[in-house]
């Protein structure tokens, strides 16, 4: 395996505060993000750390704070501007095109590189169809590499579960997107696919570079394979840095990991059965 | 076990994307298109082309137009009526004022005058969503109609506020034979499926979709809600203009704003549910459920050899209309094509039921 | 094979109008019936008929037009002006005219441009006229409406708006205020054209409405204290399902009247006898006789009159095609003589067509509702045709203008 | 061995009138055990659940084949809330809290079965606040501004509210922190051991389903491949490779998954 | 001031009695998410139910105490409504359970036309009559002060009280009660609903015969207004924009926006209409909704519309 390539910080989050009426989601918050890391996200539930991607790539404007990425320093953009810089993202609870395909879901991902206009797409002659191809090309080799291409043409609606959220990997996939942000890929899957899912974001980490942002509750693979770890609680930051300084760090145990349990999860996994 | 695409490889992505994948498909499609051409203007009565036909296919338009935002788009518009209206008075209005205006021109105009308003009403839709959306819409349809009767220069200073346009023709071709008409209806209908194909299958088509399935994940990919909710908008107000255009000009010759009334605009979005939303096949066959079952039930006392008054039978009609409506969305809730579509999948795996 | 002479009725007996439109589909159907019993038919040529339900609906009239003629249609009565102006654009190129009495566009009267449209007996510009003259009798000489306010609650479609023009023309004449007061289609609300008349406290009223909003009209006038008396309707604004609900509250109403009401006149009677007494009638009897009823009859009967005179050119005994229909409709030359043959004296006035005169007469009467039945409240009235006259040519020669028609010569006008 | 409370018996689904999904499920659950139902994505197990609950109707699905039984009784035919006045009720997989209620609308929206009185109803809120406190200082907000994690136990919680005899949970730990997730599995051991709720549950986490349960089913593509004492599924080297993640030398770090693939014997 | 007044109190009675109908939908929506556009049609259906009660009963019994007649009357319609609450669960609602909202939108659109086909069969399509002994004349308040004293019809007067009392009771229907809190569940999510017990069936002709029970007093009152007839069915029309503009889901919404609607309308085309040529009213409603809406997409009183992701 190649060795990481950190480098430079991409993302800086400072000071982010964000409320929704009473419910202080998101409390003075700063972090940052570098270059080819995999940065995780892991929280009890109701935490804010969807809330903190929504902040990210400007689904939600935080009230407070500013977010730098590359450089461009904002306090509220559209997510098409975020879009635009390279972000992409999967979400929590699967938001993909019910009505569409798994390709069509994948394409919706290629949409802002494809330029022609409507009147060459009511004609589909020449440029356009060349541009649809192309990008269908693009499309077909992210559904290789996520190996989906069974379900090529099945409404992704019909999908079981697991394939959705790869589905969902892959349309954000498609924007060839810089920094990736990854809203609990894992959930709901077994360790088979959670390995599935693992080579794959390794492998979108490894070869392309891309910066990840993971939230995920699996300890395993959060210890596994992210580089540094920010641990919110209730809207606050209560530990930030490399996985075992966070494992073994009292607040995060008291607050996530549970209260009786200071063994790293990996090692409980494998104690746990019977020799 | 003829309906199979066995041993039907693609090799390029073009020909992956075809409209009929299925080359059984495609020659099916060639064949229907060849009698619609062919052998129905040929065969039918002046009856069939004009009372049935050429509404059928008008009304497809709309409903082909209207699906385009409601069934890709998924924006609810109880407006068409509204913007078929417009489509009828701006091609009135430019055949009335600007002598020799080519009649295809007209109806092209009119269309774009149905964009304009529908993208004007399009532009609420950034904010309000679902039915709210669709009552908003009425606005649309009560402000047209009450606009085409209280303004004088759009009747063209007509005293009774009804219109009607000259002798139709293309060039020196007269449209005054039921299969001219016929096939002029014909003509912009497969040009318009086509193209709404097209656009479809397209990027734009699938930012429409994104936009239905799911608005806040289709913007954080990059899609701009507005420019894919105003793009609906536009192209499908065209359509429907044009259709409106038609409708006024081919089907009905001389009408009043009645004629766009709020009950063409449920009887569009009927279309569109019933044949299937966000489908091409489904606005045909919405409109065949509208256009053609009424006077099918209109025979029922012939056929059932039952003198029965007019009142009762048409009372007995609209029961059943609406009893079938209810069936079939019981039946199939995603309309007719979809309906079509799993016959056409099961008669793919026949004789297997799985 | 025995002769038939077809009549295709479009009606609507369904829907929002269908109040008013059963009494006058019932009307038509009862009387082809009563030729058929009583006569054996026109010259031994039998009448046959097919309804079509229109729902007051435009598109569902074309298609019905489109179904029944082809099944040998030689004359049409739409029964709404909507499907009238979708028909006028049609009949020319099948040649089957239309006979819209009482009703469709006004400037239709002039046959010389309009060489398919029958508005016999009147058309909303005559209603209008002589409701002017009505109101002018009343105060004692049309001068004496100088500064009176006259208001007109319209339903808001192009049947309300026809009376318009000539209103206008008589307020430049006489120098009465007009108010314009439009009421939304199909008129079940009406509050603020009402308050609108409190506001303005106009004179008279004149009422331009079908089907509910008539009897709407009428209780909001009761609810707003506006007086009925002082209220005067079209002929389409007086009939029984216009009053009837109301009862009392529409007493003193006044509506101009095509026809009478009421079962004495001698066709009714005949009705009666040949067609409800055989257990043949169409609707309830007591229905038989009401105003739209008997418009019904009156309207079958110029249509049957018109067969047999033009069966006494092309032959009698023979089924006549559109284009003969159309001769005997613009030749009806019906004096009382020959109405008091088909028992319909006092029921119309004389009536007598021409190829450029598609009206044939303006005799209307003005009747008021006494809380039963409809009296009769003025002698006949003629349009005036002097102001008329000009106003229908130029309209027609305008809409000839945009269609690009020549007007039909004599020459014309023989076959 | 007395006769099982749910007895499924070789039961045929399918969605659609064409996708055949379940090939002849059988499966029992006794009174008083928790039975898991494992198995990859798209094994069918939502679909089993359903089928018991009778909630296919609404997914355009329907058992064709075979029988299910609660206490010998046949119960395909009867509704939902048939079921639930028999006892059973279904945790649904994806949350579904009902978006517009407050968690406490929620929560006493599950209570609609009973019978028993307000006191009852308040006692049985007060004993699921007591196993989610979260829930308590959330129990004004609309659930649909609540995080994933607290409309889950929402969810779970409102099911509780029916005093069930018998919870059909789908994927209950799916999204929640592992805190909360082992919390979760001890309510379940709770009821189970305290008040005798039996439970069948459909889960990924085969690990926590294995620890909490009696006995496994394993179903992949529509059909039960394995099942056991959860204490033998446990040992079994099939089990332990592809649903625990222990290979022979024991846990692989998810790091290494990328120079790793493996099938399934059973599905080649 | 006098005009004015006297538009703005039939305004304001104007409203009300559209927020009477108003009130079917909202119920309606609010227990089932079912958007009911067979309202318009039930009320006709109603309406003709209990003219004709009426009719026949005098005719048939010879009984003719005008309150026992109508009651007798009212409590037929409303039988006759309960029955067709319970054909429409039965027959449609049921299979199609978890349909999406405009598939079941469609649906009530098709049961619309069987209750008017059904209604004008069996009951006939003529004019009928309600009367309920409402009084159709004006009277007039403080003639003193103004010349004409300001108008007041006591038939709106007795039918917006009417109105209000119905809406009162409905909306503390839906406030606490257990009932009131499943119907809001079933309307937010079918399945959940199911799966936690809620007899979807038993809800929904509830729902659907109380809706039936606003829609026969919609009925008697716009009855006895208009006279009973088809047109009666299009008086939904002008109930769509109150419904909207309050809230889909709010019971005292339909309430406030009907008077909004009502006022709006009859003062702007007293006051603007002459400018624009009159019939303005016809649109007014419904442009106002859509300017509302763009400041409050949910209505005044709606339920916020929830997307997160
Ligand atoms: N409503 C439906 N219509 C059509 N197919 C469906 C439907 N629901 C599920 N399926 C199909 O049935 C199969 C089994 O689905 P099911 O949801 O039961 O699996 P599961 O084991 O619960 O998976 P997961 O762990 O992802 O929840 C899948 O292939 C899915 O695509
Ligand atoms: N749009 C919103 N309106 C109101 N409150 C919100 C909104 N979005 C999030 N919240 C609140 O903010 C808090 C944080 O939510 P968030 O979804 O970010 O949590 P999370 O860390 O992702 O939790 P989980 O692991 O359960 O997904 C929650 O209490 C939630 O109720
Ligand atoms: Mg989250
Ligand atoms: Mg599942």
């Amino acid at each position: 395996m190649a060795t990481k390539r950190i480098g430079d910080v991409v993302l800086d989050v400072k000071n982010i505060s964000l409320a929704f009426g009473g419910v202080k989601a998101l409390t003075d918050i700063s972090f940052d993000v570098r270059e080819h890391e995999i940065r995780a996200i892991i929280g009890p539930n109701g935490a804010g750390k969807s809330s903190m991607l929504n902040c990210i790539n400007g689904v939600y404007q935080p009230q407070q704070g500013a977010i730098t990425l590359r450089g461009r320093t904002y306090h509220g953009m559209s997510p098409r501007q975020v879009a635009e810089m390279g972000v992409a993202r999967t979400f929590q609870n699967l938001a993909l095109f019910k009505g569409m395909s798994v390709l069509d879901n994948i394409m919706t991902g290629r949409n802002l590189r494809m330029k022609r206009g409507l009147l060459w797409q009511a004609l589909h002659i020449g440029p356009a169809r060349r541009e649809e191809t192309e990008q269908r090309a693009v499309a077909e080799r992210i559904i290789d590499f996520l190996e989906i291409q069974a379900w090529r043409k099945t409404p992704v609606g019909r999908l079981p579960y697991g394939l959705q959220k790869r589905v969902d990997l892959g349309r954000a996939l498609a924007m060839e997107p810089s920094l990736l942000l990854l809203d609990e890929p894992m959930a709901g899957m077994n360790v088979e696919e959670k390995q599935d899912m693992c080579r794959f974001i390794l492998d979108v980490n490894d070869e392309f570079g891309t910066t990840i942002v993971l939230i995920e509750h699996d300890m395993g693979v959060v210890m596994d394979i992210s580089d540094r770890v920010v641990v919110l609680d209730y809207g606050k930051k209560i530990g930030d840095g490399a996985p075992d300084e966070v494992r073994t760090s009292e607040d995060v145990i008291r607050a996530y990991l549970g209260g009786e349990q200071t063994q790293p999860q990996r090692h409980r996994d494998t104690e746990e059965l019977p020799a | 076990m003829l309906y199979r695409e066995n041993g039907q490889f693609k090799t390029s992505y073009p020909a992956d994307s075809q409209i009929l994948p299925i080359r059984q498909d495609r020659i099916a499609m060639g064949l229907l298109l060849a009698a619609a051409f062919i052998l129905v203007p040929m065969a039918s009565s002046e009856y069939l082309l004009r009372a049935v036909f050429v509404p059928f296919l008008i009304l497809s338009l709309a409903a082909l137009g209207l699906n385009v935002l409601v069934g890709y788009c998924g924006q609810i518009s109880l407006g068409s009526g509204a913007f078929m209206a417009v489509g009828a008075y701006v091609a009135y209005n430019c055949q009335a004022r600007f002598e020799g205006m080519p009649l295809i021109v007209a109806l092209l105009a009119g269309g774009l005058g149905a964009t304009v308003l529908g993208v004007a009403f399009g532009l609420p839709s950034l904010r309000i969503k679902g039915l709210y959306l669709a009552v908003a819409t009425l606005a649309a349809q009560f402000f047209v109609d009450w606009a085409c009767l209280r303004l004088k220069w759009v009747t063209n200073d007509s005293t009774s506020g009804s219109v009607s346009v000259a002798d139709l023709h293309i060039g020196s071709l007269s449209l005054e034979s039921p299969q001219a008409r016929y096939l002029l209806c014909l003509a912009f209908v497969v040009v318009f499926a086509l193209a709404t194909k097209n656009l479809v299958r397209g990027h734009i088509g699938r930012s429409w979709m994104a936009m239905r399935d799911m608005d806040v994940a289709a913007s954080v990919i990059g899609i701009r809600p507005m420019q894919a909710k105003l793009s609906a908008f536009a192209v499908s107000s065209f359509i429907i203009g044009v259709a409106g255009a038609l409708w006024g000009f081919v089907h009905l010759g001389s009408w009043e704003p009645a004629a766009f009334g709020i009950n063409r605009s449920f009887d569009l979005l009927f279309m569109v549910i019933i044949g299937g939303l966000g489908s091409i096949s489904g606005a045909f066959f919405g409109a065949a459920f509208i256009v053609v079952l009424p006077l099918v039930l209109d025979k029922l006392p012939y056929w059932t050899g039952m003198p029965m008054d007019t009142a009762t039978a048409s009372h007995l009609a609209l029961m059943i209309f609406g009893a079938l409506i209810v069936f079939f969305l019981i039946k199939e809730p995603h309309g007719l094509a979809r309906l079509w579509a799993t016959a056409k999948e099961k008669l793919r795996l026949w004789p297997f039921p799985h | 094979q025995a002769k038939e002479q077809f009549f295709p009725l479009l009606v609507y007996r369904t829907g929002p109008y269908s109040p008013n439109g059963t009494p006058w589909a019932n009307g038509k159907q009862d009387y082809i019936k009563l030729i058929n019993a009583r006569d054996g038919g026109v010259n031994g040529v039998k009448l046959t008929f097919e309804e079509c339900e229109t729902g007051y609906a435009t598109d569902k009239g074309v298609e019905c037009y489109e179904r029944l003629k082809g099944k040998g249609a030689s004359l049409f009565d739409p029964q709404a002006t909507g499907i009238t102006f979708a028909l006028t654009d049609k009949v020319p190129h099948d040649k089957i005219p239309l006979i819209t009495l009482g009703y469709g566009l006004s400037a239709s009267a002039d046959g010389g441009v309009f060489a398919w449209n029958f508005p016999l007996m009147g058309s909303y510009w005559t209603a209008a006229d002589v409701l002017i003259q009505h109101l002018g009798k009343k105060e004692g000489g049309l001068d004496k409406l100088k500064g009176k306010k006259i208001a007109l609650v319209y339903h808001d479609s192009p049947f309300g708006k026809e009376p318009i023009p000539l209103l206008e023309e008589r307020q430049k004449m006489h120098g009465f205020e007009l108010i314009k007061i439009p009421v939304t289609a199909p008129g079940v609300e009406q509050k603020s054209a009402w308050l609108e008349v409190r506001k303005q406290r106009p004179d008279y009223v004149l009422l331009w409405g079908w089907g509910v909003m008539n009897s709407t009209a009428l209780k909001e006038a009761q609810a707003t204290g506006y007086p009925r008396d002082k209220m005067y309707g079209v002929w389409w604004s007086g009939a029984e399902p216009d009053v009837k609900d109301v009862g009392e509250g529409a007493k003193g109403y006044n509506a101009l009247a095509l026809n009478t009401s009421g079962q004495s006149p001698k066709v009714i009677q005949d009705i009666l006898k040949y067609v409800h007494g055989k257990g043949q009638g169409t609707g309830p009897k007591e229905e038989v006789g009401s105003v739209l009823y008997t418009r019904g009859v009156v309207i079958q009967a110029l249509a049957v009159e018109a067969v047999r005179r033009a069966q006494e050119r092309f032959g009698k005994g023979k089924v006549m095609t559109g284009e003969q229909v159309r001769w005997g409709l613009e030749n009806l030359a019906l004096d009382e003589k020959k109405l008091a043959a088909l028992g319909l004296t006092g029921v119309i006035r004389p009536i007598s067509t021409s190829c450029f005169d598609h009206q044939g007469s303006t005799s209307v009467r003005v009747h008021t509702w006494d809380g039963k039945q409809w009296n009769f409240s003025s002698d006949w009235y003629q349009a005036d045709e002097a102001l008329l006259k000009p106003m229908v040519k130029a309209a027609a020669d305008k809409y000839a203008a945009e269609k690009k028609l020549t007007r039909r010569t004599s020459a014309e006008c023989q076959s | 061995m007395t006769a099982p409370l749910l007895n499924v018996n070789g039961i045929e689904v399918i969605y659609n009138h064409v996708i055949l999904v379940l090939k002849g499920v059988s499966l029992q659950v006794r009174e008083g055990s928790v039975v898991a139902l494992l198995g990859g994505n798209g094994a069918g197990k939502t679909t089993t659940l359903r089928a018991v609950s009778n909630l296919l109707e609404g997914e355009r699905g329907e058992v064709t084949k075979g029988s299910i039984e609660l206490r010998g009784e046949r119960i395909e035919k009867l509704s939902t809330s048939a079921m639930v006045e028999r006892g059973v009720v279904q945790v649904m997989e994806g949350r579904h809290c009902f978006a517009h209620l407050t968690i406490e609308e929620n929560l006493m929206t599950g209570a609609y079965t009973r019978k028993d009185g307000r006191a009852a109803v308040a006692a049985t809120l007060e004993k699921v606040y007591a196993y989610f406190p979260r829930l308590k200082t959330r129990r004004a907000s609309q659930a649909a501004y609540t995080s994933g994690g607290e409309q889950q136990m929402c969810a779970i919680g409102r099911a509780l509210m029916a005093n069930p005899k018998m919870v059909l949970l789908d994927e209950p730990s799916m999204g929640l922190a592992p805190q909360i997730v082992e919390e979760v599995f001890e309510i379940v051991r709770d009821l189970n051991a305290k008040e005798k709720t039996t439970f069948l549950l459909a889960e990924q986490n085969t690990n926590m389903a294995l620890r909490y349960a009696d006995y496994g089913y394993i179903l992949e593509n529509g059909r039960i491949v394995m099942d056991g004492a959860a204490a033998e599924l446990r040992e079994n080297e099939d089990v332990k490779e592809f649903y625990l993640g222990v290979g022979g030398e024991g846990r692989r770090s998810f790091k290494d998954v990328k120079s790793y693939k493996r099938r399934k014997r059973w599905l080649a | 001031m006098g005009p004015f007044l006297e538009t703005l109190i039939g305004g304001l009675m104007s409203g009300m009695l559209y927020s009477l109908i108003a009130l079917g939908f909202v119920l309606i929506f609010k227990a089932s998410g079912v958007f009911n556009f067979a309202q318009g049609a039930m009320v006709l259906f109603a309406a003709l139910a209990m003219a004709r009660f009426a009719e026949w009963i005098q005719k048939y019994t010879g009984l003719d105490g005008k309150l026992a007649v109508n009651l007798l009357a009212f409590a037929g319609g409303l039988a006759v409504m309960v029955v067709v609450a319970w054909l429409v669960e039965w027959l449609a609602l049921s299979r199609l359970v978890n349909q999406e909202g405009i598939t079941l939108l469609m649906a009530t659109l098709g049961i619309a036309y069987l209750l008017e086909g059904a209604g004008q069969m069996l009951f006939g399509n003529d004019i009928y009559k309600i009367d309920i002994g409402l009084p159709k004349d004006p009277m007039f308040l403080f003639e003193q002060t103004f010349e004409g004293g300001i108008l007041v019809s006591k038939e709106d007067l007795y039918a917006a009280l009417i109105a209000a009392a119905l809406v009162a009771g409905l909306s503390l229907f839906f406030q606490k009660t257990a009932t009131g809190r499943a119907l809001r569940a079933v309307a937010d999510d079918h399945q959940a609903a199911q799966s936690i017990g809620i007899p979807l069936s038993r809800i929904w002709v509830i729902v659907w015969s109380v809706a039936g029970f606003v829609a026969l007093v919609a009925g008697m009152i716009w009855g006895s207004k208009l006279g009973v007839q088809f047109s009666l069915s299009l008086v939904a029309l002008k109930a769509l924009p109150v419904v909207i503009l309050g809230g889909l889901t709010s019971v005292p919404g339909a309430i406030v926006g009907g008077l909004l609607i009502g006022v709006g309308e009859k003062l702007s085309e007293a006051y603007l209409g002459s400018l624009m040529g009159g019939g303005i009213e016809y649109w007014f409603g419904y442009v106002l909704v859509l300017v509302v809406l763009l400041v409050r997409p949910q209505g005044l009183f709606g339920e916020k519309i929830i997307d997160r992701v």
